[in-house]
C-alpha cells in the first residue's frame, strides 16, 4: 500500500459536539497534504487524535497499513509521528536541547548527558538546515527560531511523518518561505507531512494533495495541480468567497494621527521605535508592514498609552496625546483592536456583555454616579452581537467560551461602536479563516469610508496590500518607505522590510 | 428575669466541674493539678465523671470560656471552677448573671458574693528553689525562663531572684520571656542560649514553653554525661520530664510545686460542708502547703542544702523574712 | 444557564452532606455513637435560646472574615491576612473604646470605623508592595499575620495594659453589647454585631456587583492586561482590593474587641478566625449570600462542637475534621459535578 | 562576638532544618505545578506520627527509634498528601483551597487521634531523642569548627545535605527535567510522551515525605510531644521560604537558614549587649519583616513555575 497513514471514518465527540464526524484522511508517503477547513471546522482534533492526544470514538487509524491504536503520544512517536502544533509546546525557560530532548534525555550514569544531546541536536539541525543554537533559551529566541525547535523535536524522534498544524501563522513572510524550503527539503529526506494552513497560497505553493473539511465533516480530497484557491475557498466555506474586498477610492481628509520624532523603548531598554514619523489622515487606511520585531508593537503601545514613550509628540486632531493614560487616549478618540486578543482585548472571565463596555464602563448610559445600569450594557451587547455576528448562545455567556473568531468580532464591534477617531487594528485576522477574514476587512473599509482615520498593522502582506490604501514600512523602528499599494509589489515589499532598500522616508506624507 | 429551675432528684449530691484554659487538663501544670485535686474529691465522695458527679471543659480559645462556664451553670453543677487568670473577665461576668450559683477562680482574685477566689504564693516557692539555685550553682550564672511577661509570672521572677540573692550574692540571675506559654521552639532556645554562655540552672515557669528547656537540657547531658546543668521545674514535680534516657538521671534539680489540687480539693470540701467562702480571696503560701519544692528534690540536690532550704522555710512562714512580688519590691 | 446556577448551588449542599456523612464514619470507626455526637452537636448549637445565642456571635466575626476573604478571592487576591488585619482591627477598636468617653452615637461608630481603618492599613501593606514591587501577596500577608499578633500584644501591654496581659474593659458607650439580646438569650454573649455583618455583606455584594468600583476590581481580578488596556489604573484597583478586604477583616475585629470580648488580651497564638474565614469563603462560593450560610453552619459546627465532650464524650476535633472534609469536598467539586451531570443524563 | 556567634549559629540551623525539609518538599510540588498550601498540615502529620510512633516503639527500638520514626512519619504524611494529590490533580481542585483543607484536616485529626488514644490534649513526652554531635574532624577547625560543625543535631546536617541532592535531581537529571516541564508548560511534556499526572502525584508525595520528616524532627527534637500548639505556622515558614528561595532548593534552604537565623537572634538577642535594650517586639518581628523587605528589595519578583495552580486537563487549551 503506498499510503503511510490512513485515518478512516474517524469520529470525535466532546459531549454532545461532534468535532469530527466519519472524516477520512490518507496521506502518500513523501507527499506534503493540506489540511484544509474553517475555524472549528476540526481540523487539529482530527491531528490530536492522530497524534495519541485524543482517543478517536470511531473509524481506525492504519499506520503503514497496519492497524493502531494510538493510546498516547509516546505511541505515536515510536510510529515514526511527531506533531509541529498550532500552539507551541515550548518551555520558555529551557533551553533549545532541553526542549528536544525532553521525554527522551541521554543518560551518562543518572544524569542527562547535556554534552551529547547539544552535538547531537546541533548535527540534526544541520543536516536539515535547520539554523538553531542550542545552548538558547526559547524566551529569548524568535518565533521562526522557535518553530524549527519544534521540526527538530519530532526530528530527533526519529519522525518520519509530519504534522504541522497552521505554522506559518506566527510566521513573517522571510520565515514563511524558509519554512518552504524546510518542508520540502524533508520530504526530499522521505519524510511525509501532513499541512493544516488557512492561507490558499501556501497550499497552492507546496502541497500535493489537500483534504477539506466543513464543519467536523470530510468534503474530499484534490489533487492541488487540479484545483484553484477559488474552488478551494468555495468547498471549505460552502459558499464563494471574494479575496479582493471592494473598496472605493478613499477621500482622504485631515490629519487625524501625527506622530513626530517618536522614541521608544521596548522592556528590555532597547530602542525600539527610533525617531519615527508617521501620518494618518481621515478617511484612509495606512497598513503597516514591516517583519516582526521592528518595533509595530512598541509604537502601537505607545500611541494607545499602553506603555510610556521617551520622547517626539503624538496628537491626535491636533492635541497632544503623548504619554497620556490608556483612559485618556481612549477617551480622545482612538479605537484599538490589540494584538493578542486573549490578552488585551477581553476579560475571558466576564460575560460577553460586560466585555462590551470593558471602556464605557463608568460613563452613562452604562452607569450613574458610580452605579452599573446593567440593562443598559447588556442592550448593548445584544445590539453589538446581532450587528457583528458574534457567534454565542447568549450575550451572559463567558468571552471564553467563544471561538477566536468571535472573540475577535465582539472586539471590533466594541472598538468601532465607540465611534474613534483613529481605529488601530494590530493583527486583526490573525489565526482566522476565510470567512471571518472577509467580515473583518469589510468593516475596516467600511470605518474608513465613514471618515475615520484607521491604522493597520500586520504580517501578512496579502492583507495589507488588499486592504491599505497606503502602506508605510517599518524597519528597526523607523518608517522606511511609504508605498502606494496598486504601485507595488510583494518582492518590492518584502526587500523594504527587509530593510536592503530605501525610499525617500514619508515625513512628507 | 426568670431564672430556669433546677431540676428535681438531684437534690443529695454535689456536683463540681472546672472550665480549663486552652492546656486541658494534661498541661502538666495547674490544670492537670486542679483536676486531679478535682478527680480526688469526686472519687472520695463517690461521685461519677460527667453531669451530676465531677466533670471538666476544656476550652479552645479565649471565646469559649464564657460559654463554656454558663454550660456548666446550665448543666446545674454546684461549685464551677475557672482555671487559670484569664478566666477572671468570663467568671466576673457570669457571676453577675448567674447571683445563685457558686463559682470559684483559681490565680486570680474576683470581687463577687459568689465567688471565692483562690491564689497562691508562688513567690515564696520561688523564693526557695532561688536558694537551691543560689546554692548549687557552679558558674554562679542563672537563667529564668518566663512564659508571657506579666503580674503572675513576675511572682516567680521576682521570689526567685530574691531567693538566689539570700544565699549568693554573687550570683547573678538573667531573665528572658518567651512571649507564650505553648512555645516549645522558643524555650529550646533560650536554654540553648543561656547554657551556652554559662549559665548553669535555669529555672521556668513557662507552661508548655518549658517543654523546650527540658529538651534542650538533656540533649546536652545526653552528648556530655558530665556537662552540669539542671533544670528547676514548675507548678508540679517535674521530675519525670527531665529524664535523661538511657540513664536514670534527671536533669531536673527541684520544682517549685504550687498545689492546685490541694487548693481545689480543699474549697470542694468547704462547699459541699456548706462552708462556701464566697466573696473571699483564699491564699495558699508555704503556710498552708500550697507551694513548696518537690519531694523528689533529694535525688539531685544534697541533704545540707536541703536543709538550709528548711531553714528559709520556716522563716517565711514565721514572717521573718518577706518574699517581694514584684520587680520594684525586689529593689 | 439554569442549570449551571443549580449545580452551583447543588455542590456545596453536597459536599456539606458528604462531610457530614464522613464525620459520622469516623465517629463510627473510633467508636463513639454518631447520633449521640451529632444530637449533642445540634443541641449545642440551636438546643435553647442561650445556645443560639452563642451561634449567632459565633457567625458575627465568621461573616466578616469570610466577606473579607471573598472579597480578595473575587479580585484575584489571596488574602490570608485575614487574621492579623482582624487582631489590628480588634486592637484598635478597643483602643478607641478605652481611650475616649463619647456618646454612644460617635463612640461606637468611630470605634468600628478605627477597627476597619486598622485592617485596612494592614491590607494596605501587602497591596501596595504587590502593586509596587510584585512581592507576592500570600507570604507578605501570611508575614504580616505574625507581625500583628507581636505588635499587638506589645501595644497591650505598654499601652492599653491593665494588669499586663490586658487591657481594661472599653467604656459602655462604646459596646455592641445589649441587655435586651442578653436578656433574649439567657445570658448569651450576643450583640448587636450580627446586624453590621449582616450590612457588610449587603455592601460586599452591591460593591461588587453593582458599582464601577466593583466592574473594576473584578476585571483587574481577572486580566490586569485588558483592565490596563480598558484605561484602569491597575495598581490603584489591586491596592484598593487589599484595603476594602482588611476592612471587612478589621471589622471582624471590632465584633470581637466591642461585641464578644469588650477589651482586648495579650495572644498566645493566632484566634484562628481569619483562617477559618477562607473556609467560609470558600463554602460560600465567595459571594455575600452564600457566605452567610456558609458562616452559620460553620458557627453552628463550632459552638455546638462544645456540647459533644460532655454529653456524648466525642472530642470538639470531630467538627474540625468534618469542616475540612467539607472544604475539600467544594475544591474537589469536579467529582460532584460529575456525578450530577451523570445523575441528570440517566434522568432524562 | 564569635562566641555569640557560636549561640546563634548553631540555634539558627536546629530551627531551619525541618523547614528546609519542608521546604525542599514545596520546591517538589511547586516545581510541578500543584500548589502546596497545605505543607502545615503535611508537617502536624509528620509530627504527630513521628510522636506516637516514638512513644509506643521506644522500649522495642531504643536508640533508632527517632530514626524509625521519621521514616515512618515520612511514610504516613506522604500517603496523606495523597489526598491532595488527588483533588489538585484528579479532581481539578483548586490547588490552594484543596491546601487549605488538608491543614484543618491533618490538624483535626490528629488531635481527635490524640484525645482518643491518650484521653487527653496532648501526648506525652518522647524518652528518646535526637543526639547532640560534634562532627568529628570538622568540629575541631578553629572558629568555624565550634560556629558550625559543633552542637548540632544530625537530621540538620542531612537538611543541608538533602538541599544539595534535591538541586542536583531538579537540574541534572531527566526525572528533574521532566519534572520542571510539567509545572511550566505541561502540554508539551504531555506531547513529549511525559506522564503529567503520574508526575504530579510522585512531586505531591514526595513534598508529603519531606514534609513529613520536617514535622517529625521538629517535634522531636524540639517539643518532644505533639498538642495543638506544636506545629503552629512552620508549614507556612517553609512555604516562605521556598518562594523567598525562588523555587530552588539552594535558594530555599539558604532562606529557611536565614528565617532560623532571624529566628534565633530573635531570641537570644535578648543577652546580647547592643541588642539588650530593644524592645523585645521588635526581635519578635524581624523575620517576618525581613522577609518581607527582603522580597521587596533584593528578589522583587519571583517567576513561579508557570503551570503553577492549573491543572492539567488533555486536550484544554
Ligand atoms: N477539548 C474540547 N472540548 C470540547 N470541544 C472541543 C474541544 N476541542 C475542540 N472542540 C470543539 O471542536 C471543534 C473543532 O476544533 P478544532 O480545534 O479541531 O478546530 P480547527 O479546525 O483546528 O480550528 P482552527 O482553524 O481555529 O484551529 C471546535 O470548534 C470546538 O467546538
Ligand atoms: N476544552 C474545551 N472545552 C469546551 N470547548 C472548547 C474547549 N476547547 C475549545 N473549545 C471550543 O472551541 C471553540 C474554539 O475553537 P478554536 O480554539 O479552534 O478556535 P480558534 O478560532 O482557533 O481560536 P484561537 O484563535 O484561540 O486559536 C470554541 O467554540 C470553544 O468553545
Ligand atoms: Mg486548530
Ligand atoms: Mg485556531
Amino acid at each position: 500500500m503506498e499510503y503511510v497513514i490512513e485515518m478512516l471514518n474517524i469520529r470525535k465527540v466532546f459531549g454532545n459536539f461532534v468535532a469530527n464526524d466519519n472524516i477520512t484522511l490518507q496521506l502518500k508517503k513523501g507527499e506534503i497534504h493540506a489540511l484544509l477547513g474553517e475555524n472549528g471546522a476540526g481540523k487539529s482534533t482530527l491531528m490530536n487524535v492522530l497524534f495519541g492526544l485524543y482517543q478517536p470514538d470511531g473509524g481506525e487509524i492504519r499506520v503503514k497499513g497496519k492497524k493502531v491504536n494510538i493510546a498516547n503520544p509516546n505511541v505515536a512517536n515510536d510510529l515514526g509521528i511527531g506533531m509541529v502544533h498550532q500552539h507551541f509546546m515550548l518551555v520558555d525557560t529551557f533551553t533549545v536541547t532541553e526542549n528536544i530532548i525532553l521525554g527522551s534525555e541521554p543518560k551518562k550514569g543518572g544524569q542527562i548527558d547535556i554534552e551529547r544531546a547539544e552535538k547531537e541536536v546541533r548535527e540534526l539541525s544541520e543536516r536539515y538546515g535547520l539554523a538553531v543554537d542550542p545552548k538558547a533559551k526559547i524566551a529569548d529566541i524568535s518565533v521562526g527560531m522557535q518553530q524549527r525547535v519544534e521540526i527538530l523535536k519530532t526530528l530527533y524522534r526519529g519522525a518520519d511523518i509530519l504534522i504541522f498544524d497552521e505554522p506559518t501563522a506566527v510566521l513573517t513572510p522571510q520565515e514563511i518561505q524558509e519554512l518552504i524550503q524546510i518542508m520540502k527539503a524533508l520530504v526530499r529526506e522521505g519524510k511525509s507531512i501532513i499541512l493544516i494552513t488557512h492561507k490558499l497560497k501556501e497550499i497552492m505553493e507546496v502541497c500535493d494533495r489537500v483534504t477539506v473539511i466543513r464543519r467536523g465533516k470530510g468534503i474530499g480530497t484534490l489533487n492541488v495541480s487540479e484545483t484553484n484557491p477559488n474552488e478551494l475557498a468555495a468547498l471549505m466555506v460552502g459558499r464563494e468567497v471574494h479575496f479582493k474586498t471592494e473598496k472605493q477610492p478613499p477621500k482622504v481628509g485631515k490629519p487625524v494621527l501625527e506622530i513626530e520624532d517618536l522614541v521608544v523603548k521596548d522592556s528590555r531598554g532597547i530602542t525600539a521605535v527610533d525617531h519615527l514619523h508617521l501620518t494618518v489622515h481621515a478617511g484612509e487606511i495606512v497598513g503597516i508592514a514591516g517583519v516582526d520585531g521592528n518595533g509595530q508593537t512598541e509604537l502601537i503601545e505607545a500611541i494607545t498609552g499602553l506603555i510610556k514613550s521617551e520622547s517626539g509628540s503624538i496628537r491626535l486632531n491636533g492635541k497632544e496625546i503623548r504619554n497620556l493614560t490608556p483612559r485618556q487616549i481612549t477617551e480622545t478618540g482612538v479605537g484599538h483592536i490589540p494584538q493578542d486578543r486573549h490578552k488585551h482585548g477581553l476579560v475571558l472571565d466576564f460575560p460577553i456583555g460586560e466585555n462590551m463596555v470593558l471602556q464605557t464602563y463608568y460613563k452613562e448610559p452604562y452607569s450613574k454616579r458610580g452605579i452599573l445600569n446593567f440593562k443598559a450594557i447588556y442592550d448593548k451587547a445584544r445590539q453589538l452581537i446581532q450587528e457583528f455576528d458574534v457567534r454565542t448562545p447568549d450575550e451572559y455567556t463567558k468571552a471564553r467560551a467563544l471561538s477566536g473568531g468571535n472573540q475577535q468580532k465582539a472586539i471590533i464591534g466594541r472598538e468601532v461602536d465607540r465611534d474613534p477617531d483613529l481605529l488601530i487594528a494590530a493583527q486583526p485576522t490573525r489565526g482566522l479563516d476565510v470567512g471571518a477574514i472577509e467580515f473583518i476587512h469589510k468593516r475596516l473599509i467600511e470605518q474608513r469610508d465613514k471618515g475615520k482615520a484607521v491604522l493597520l498593522v500586520s504580517f501578512e502582506l496579502d492583507e495589507i496590500m488588499n486592504v491599505s490604501d497606503r502602506i508605510a514600512v517599518i524597519y528597526e523602528g523607523k518608517i522606511v518607505a511609504i508605498v502606494d499599494p496598486k504601485e507595488t509589489t510583494e518582492q518590492e515589499l518584502g526587500l523594504l522590510m527587509a530593510g536592503s532598500k530605501r525610499k525617500e522616508a514619508g515625513v512628507s506624507s | 428575669k426568670e431564672e430556669p429551675k433546677k431540676e428535681e432528684g438531684k437534690a443529695s449530691e454535689f456536683s463540681v466541674a472546672m472550665v480549663t484554659d486552652v492546656g486541658g487538663i494534661d498541661d502538666k501544670s495547674f490544670n492537670q493539678s486542679a483536676w486531679e485535686g478535682l478527680q480526688k474529691f469526686g472519687e472520695e465522695n463517690g461521685l461519677k465523671k460527667g453531669k451530676g458527679g465531677y466533670d471538666y471543659l476544656q476550652s479552645k480559645g479565649d471565646a469559649d470560656y464564657a460559654t463554656n462556664l454558663n454550660k456548666l451553670v446550665r448543666n446545674d453543677f454546684d461549685l464551677i471552677y475557672g482555671i487559670g487568670f484569664l478566666m477572671t473577665d468570663a467568671i466576673t461576668e457570669i457571676a453577675d448573671q448567674k447571683p445563685d450559683n457558686k463559682f470559684a477562680i483559681v490565680d486570680s482574685v474576683v470581687e463577687k458574693p459568689n465567688v471565692a477566689s483562690i491564689t497562691f504564693k508562688e513567690h515564696e516557692g520561688s523564693f526557695l528553689v532561688g536558694v537551691v539555685a543560689g546554692l548549687m550553682t557552679k558558674t554562679n550564672k542563672i537563667g529564668f525562663v518566663g512564659g508571657v511577661e506579666m503580674p503572675l509570672i513576675e511572682k516567680f521572677e521576682s521570689g526567685f531572684i530574691a531567693g538566689v540573692k539570700a544565699v549568693n550574692p554573687n550570683a547573678t540571675v538573667e531573665v528572658q520571656y518567651a512571649g507564650a506559654f505553648d512555645k516549645a521552639d522558643k524555650g529550646k532556645a533560650i536554654a540553648s542560649s543561656m547554657y551556652a554562655s554559662g549559665i548553669d540552672i535555669i529555672y521556668h515557669a513557662a507552661g508548655g514553653t518549658g517543654n523546650g528547656v527540658f529538651s534542650e537540657a538533656i540533649d546536652l547531658k545526653k552528648q556530655d554525661p558530665n556537662k552540669e546543668i539542671w533544670v528547676i521545674g514548675v507548678d508540679r514535680d517535674q521530675y519525670e520530664e527531665g529524664k535523661v534516657p538511657g540513664t536514670d538521671k534527671s536533669v531536673t534539680l527541684t520544682s517549685m510545686v504550687k498545689r492546685v489540687d490541694v487548693a481545689v480539693y480543699d474549697l470542694a470540701t468547704k462547699t459541699k460542708n456548706g462552708n462556701f467562702p464566697g466573696g473571699q480571696a483564699v491564699e495558699y503560701g508555704l503556710k498552708e502547703d500550697g507551694v513548696g519544692i518537690a519531694p523528689t528534690s533529694k535525688n539531685n540536690v544534697p541533704e545540707d542544702v536541703l536543709k538550709q532550704v528548711d531553714e528559709w522555710k520556716q522563716k517565711i512562714i514565721n514572717g521573718e523574712v518577706k518574699v517581694p512580688t514584684t520587680r520594684a519590691e525586689l529593689k | 444557564m439554569n442549570e449551571n446556577r443549580l449545580t452551583n448551588i447543588l455542590v456545596p449542599v453536597f459536599a456539606v452532606i458528604l462531610g457530614i456523612i464522613a464525620g459520622a464514619i469516623v465517629m463510627l470507626v473510633s467508636g463513639y455513637d454518631p447520633i449521640a455526637g451529632y444530637s449533642a452537636l445540634l443541641y449545642g448549637a440551636f438546643g435553647d435560646r442561650y445556645y443560639i445565642g452563642e451561634t449567632i456571635r459565633q457567625v458575627t466575626p465568621y461573616i466578616l472574615a469570610g466577606l473579607a476573604v471573598a472579597f480578595a478571592f473575587r479580585t484575584g487576591l489571596f488574602n490570608i491576612g485575614v487574621e492579623g488585619q482582624l487582631i489590628v482591627g480588634w486592637l484598635a477598636a478597643v483602643w478607641v473604646g478605652v481611650s475616649f468617653e463619647l456618646p454612644k452615637v460617635i463612640h461606637l461608630p468611630l470605634a468600628i470605623v478605627a477597627a476597619a481603618l486598622a485592617g485596612a492599613l494592614w491590607g494596605f501593606i501587602p497591596g501596595f508592595l504587590k502593586a509596587r514591587f510584585r512581592v507576592h501577596e500570600v507570604i507578605v500577608t501570611i508575614m504580616m499575620n505574625y507581625i500583628a499578633l507581636y505588635v499587638s500584644n506589645a501595644v497591650i501591654r505598654s499601652v492599653l495594659s491593665d494588669q499586663g496581659f490586658k487591657s481594661e474593659k472599653i467604656h459602655p458607650s462604646a459596646s455592641l453589647r445589649s441587655e435586651f439580646l442578653q436578656s433574649l438569650t439567657d445570658y448569651s454573649t450576643l450583640h448587636y454585631g450580627i446586624i453590621i455583618s449582616l450590612i457588610a455583606a449587603v455592601v460586599m455584594w452591591f460593591l461588587l456587583e453593582k458599582t464601577t468600583t466593583g466592574y473594576e476590581l473584578r476585571a483587574v481580578g481577572f486580566n490586569q492586561h485588558a483592565s490596563h488596556y480598558a484605561g484602569m489604573n491597575v495598581n490603584r484597583n489591586i491596592i484598593l482590593a487589599m484595603v476594602i478586604s482588611g476592612a471587612f477583616a478589621g471589622i471582624a475585629g471590632a465584633m470581637e474587641g466591642l461585641g464578644t470580648f469588650e477589651n482586648v488580651s495579650v495572644k498566645a497564638g493566632f484566634t484562628g478566625v481569619g483562617f477559618d474565614g477562607i473556609a467560609v469563603a470558600l463554602l460560600g462560593g465567595n459571594n455575600a449570600f452564600g457566605i452567610i450560610l456558609a458562616a452559620i453552619l460553620f458557627g453552628a459546627l463550632k459552638v455546638g462542637a462544645l456540647e459533644m465532650p460532655s454529653a456524648a464524650d466525642v472530642p470538639t476535633e470531630l467538627v474540625d475534621i468534618v469542616i475540612a472534609l467539607i472544604i475539600f469536598f467544594v475544591a474537589s467539586s469536579y467529582l460532584i459535578r460529575l456525578v450530577l451531570t451523570r445523575f441528570k443524563k440517566e434522568g432524562k | 562576638m564569635l562566641h555569640i556567634l557560636e549561640i546563634i549559629i548553631p540555634s539558627a540551623i536546629f530551627f531551619a532544618a525541618p523547614l528546609i525539609f519542608t521546604a525542599l518538599g514545596g520546591v517538589f510540588s511547586e516545581r510541578s505545578g500543584v500548589v502546596n498550601i497545605g505543607l502545615e498540615g503535611l508537617m502536624v502529620t509528620g509530627a504527630f506520627t513521628g510522636i506516637v510512633f516514638n512513644l509506643t516503639f521506644a522500649d522495642q527500638f531504643g536508640e533508632f527509634t527517632p530514626w524509625l520514626a521519621m521514616l515512618v512519619a515520612m511514610v504516613v504524611a506522604s500517603i496523606f498528601s495523597l489526598m491532595h494529590a488527588v483533588a489538585a490533580i484528579s479532581l481539578r481542585a483548586d490547588q490552594v483551597v484543596s491546601g487549605v483543607a488538608i491543614n484543618f484536616l491533618a490538624l483535626g485529626l490528629s488531635l481527635f487521634l490524640v484525645k482518643m488514644w491518650y484521653g487527653k490534649g496532648q501526648t506525652d513526652q518522647v524518652q528518646v531523642g535526637f543526639d547532640k554531635i560534634d562532627i568529628p574532624i570538622l568540629s575541631k577547625i578553629p572558629i568555624l569548627g565550634p560556629i558550625l560543625f559543633s552542637n548540632g543535631y544530625i537530621p540538620s546536617y542531612l537538611a543541608i545535605v538533602l538541599a544539595f541532592v534535591v538541586w542536583y535531581v531538579i537540574y541534572k537529571t531527566p526525572f528533574g527535567l521532566r519534572l520542571r516541564a510539567v509545572g511550566e508548560h505541561p502540554m508539551a511534556a504531555d506531547t513529549m510522551g511525559i506522564n503529567v499526572a503520574k508526575m504530579r502525584y510522585i512531586a505531591v508525595m514526595l513534598s508529603g515525605a519531606l514534609a513529613g520528616i520536617g514535622g517529625s524532627i521538629y517535634a522531636t527534637i524540639i517539643s518532644r510531644d505533639f498538642s495543638h500548639a506544636t506545629i503552629s505556622g512552620q508549614g507556612f515558614m517553609a512555604l516562605a521560604a521556598m518562594i523567598f528561595g525562588k523555587w530552588h532548593p539552594l535558594g530555599a534552604m539558604g532562606a529557611a537558614l536565614f528565617f532560623g537565623f532571624a529566628q534565633s537572634l530573635s531570641i537570644v538577642g535578648q543577652a546580647i549587649p547592643f541588642l539588650k535594650n530593644v524592645p523585645t517586639v521588635y526581635l519578635l518581628i524581624l523575620p517576618y519583616a525581613l522577609t518581607i523587605l527582603a522580597l521587596t528589595g533584593f528578589i522583587g519578583r519571583a517567576d513561579a513555575p508557570k503551570a503553577l495552580g492549573t491543572p492539567y486537563v488533555k486536550g484544554k487549551r
